[in-house]
């Protein structure tokens, strides 16, 4: 569908939004990460491996954070999706 | 926000004036990004306690959608008293 | 009074400069929304309208940031207004 | 954060594939300098409670390697969850 | 914070540092607006209590001047102390 | 041992690494201010003068914090130190 969209908008602009989408990107995974940590990990840190309660509330964590994600993405009306 | 609040362009001269606005606009793009990210990390942080399952139940749902509504009402009303604040105490150049 | 400023500095450093301004006043906006959010919307979320209350608190926090910003900018010895 | 999140180069020009590639190995440097600091500051305020003495004790020192430990194992877990969703999510180009 | 906590420049050709002192200027400038931003947002949080008037009482306002003063304080000793190890851990070039 | 580096990097790679080094060493600093002002000072705010406790307080902590940046620096395997 969009073929030709690189002769429409210049060159700089294209980077430019690349670069803006990629940091969304990455703050997107470091918000979801510092906030499922503070969720799911024990903060009396007894040993350093993570325990099984612990490795099922992240799957779940995530998983909820991308619905999350998804579902405020509609309501700003994007009509894309997150990612 | 505002495109306005950023600044006044027009004693610039032209060229001046169109990069102004290209750096205003990639600004704004950057800025609404980032609020897309904050306005998530807090309605999830707000409504979602329970991890005993991976789908999001109806309640957390509705409380997702109105803490977006509120906010973006929250932020619109901010924009504007923030805006004639702006105005009150900007000085002519 | 600054007429002839711009053949003083280089234009670089007047963009680099404006491009600075600018984020600072989207920082004191985004901080000041998420702070008075935290301070006057009810988290409960019992309805997606915001009440006569949080209305008149909204605008009042608003109203003391920017004054705490001005404050604190006399302060800093800036000389100028934080806008 | 696993390069392959950021996007899909192989439909790009080569020159172009080149820069977008530079840009984004400056993206990930700055963002694991970012994760160290935020990675510090987080251990140091979960584990260390008690001024009395400008050395950590031992007690803290296991506290902040466990902590760091179980921040790395958390931080790949979600990569590779967050990596599923991605690609789950993801239309075909 | 004190420039020369960025780094020694004096190893690099003239040119080169120039453009490095240049970076190092804009980079001042963003961190002094940012610490700028930050004292407001924990000033106002530490002090603004109350919203049923939208003026500052005499009581906020000295709060508020008192914490700033305080952080002011607070932030060049943290400079003079962080600059110490900084030295301590500095390996020669 | 690293004199002759800069032909083997281009210099833009060295400015930029440089620049995120620098943003690094900014947000460290920033970060131990803000943690350590958290952890010391009262607020309550009762003067404008930081007493002896905060004072001796705030060189505890930065010498810790300082402390727990090189040892999470190990743990990574930078085998660089911190700063």
């Amino acid at each position: 569908a969009n073929n030709d969209m690189p002769t429409a908008l210049d060159k700089e602009q294209i980077f430019g939004m690349a670069e803006k989408e990629m940091e969304y990107r990455v703050e997107l995974f470091n918000k979801l990460t510092h906030t499922c940590f503070a969720k799911c990990v024990e903060k009396r840190y007894k040993e350093s491996e993570l325990n099984m309660g612990e490795n099922s509330c992240i799957d779940r964590c995530v998983s909820k954070y991308w619905q999350v994600t998804n579902l405020i993405g509609q309501l700003l009306g994007s009509g894309r999706p997150p990612m | 926000m505002d495109k306005s609040m950023l600044g006044d362009l027009g004693s610039l001269p032209p060229e001046d004036q169109a990069r102004m606005s290209k750096m205003i606009d990639q600004l704004q793009i950057r800025d609404s990004l980032r609020m897309y990210n904050a306005l998530v990390e807090r309605c999830f942080s707000d409504c979602v306690e329970s991890f005993r399952r991976k789908t999001l139940d109806e309640q957390e749902e509705t409380c997702v959608r109105r803490c977006a509504e509120k906010f973006l009402k929250h932020s619109l009303r901010v924009g504007l008293r923030f805006a004639e604040l702006n105005q009150g105490a900007a000085t002519p150049d």
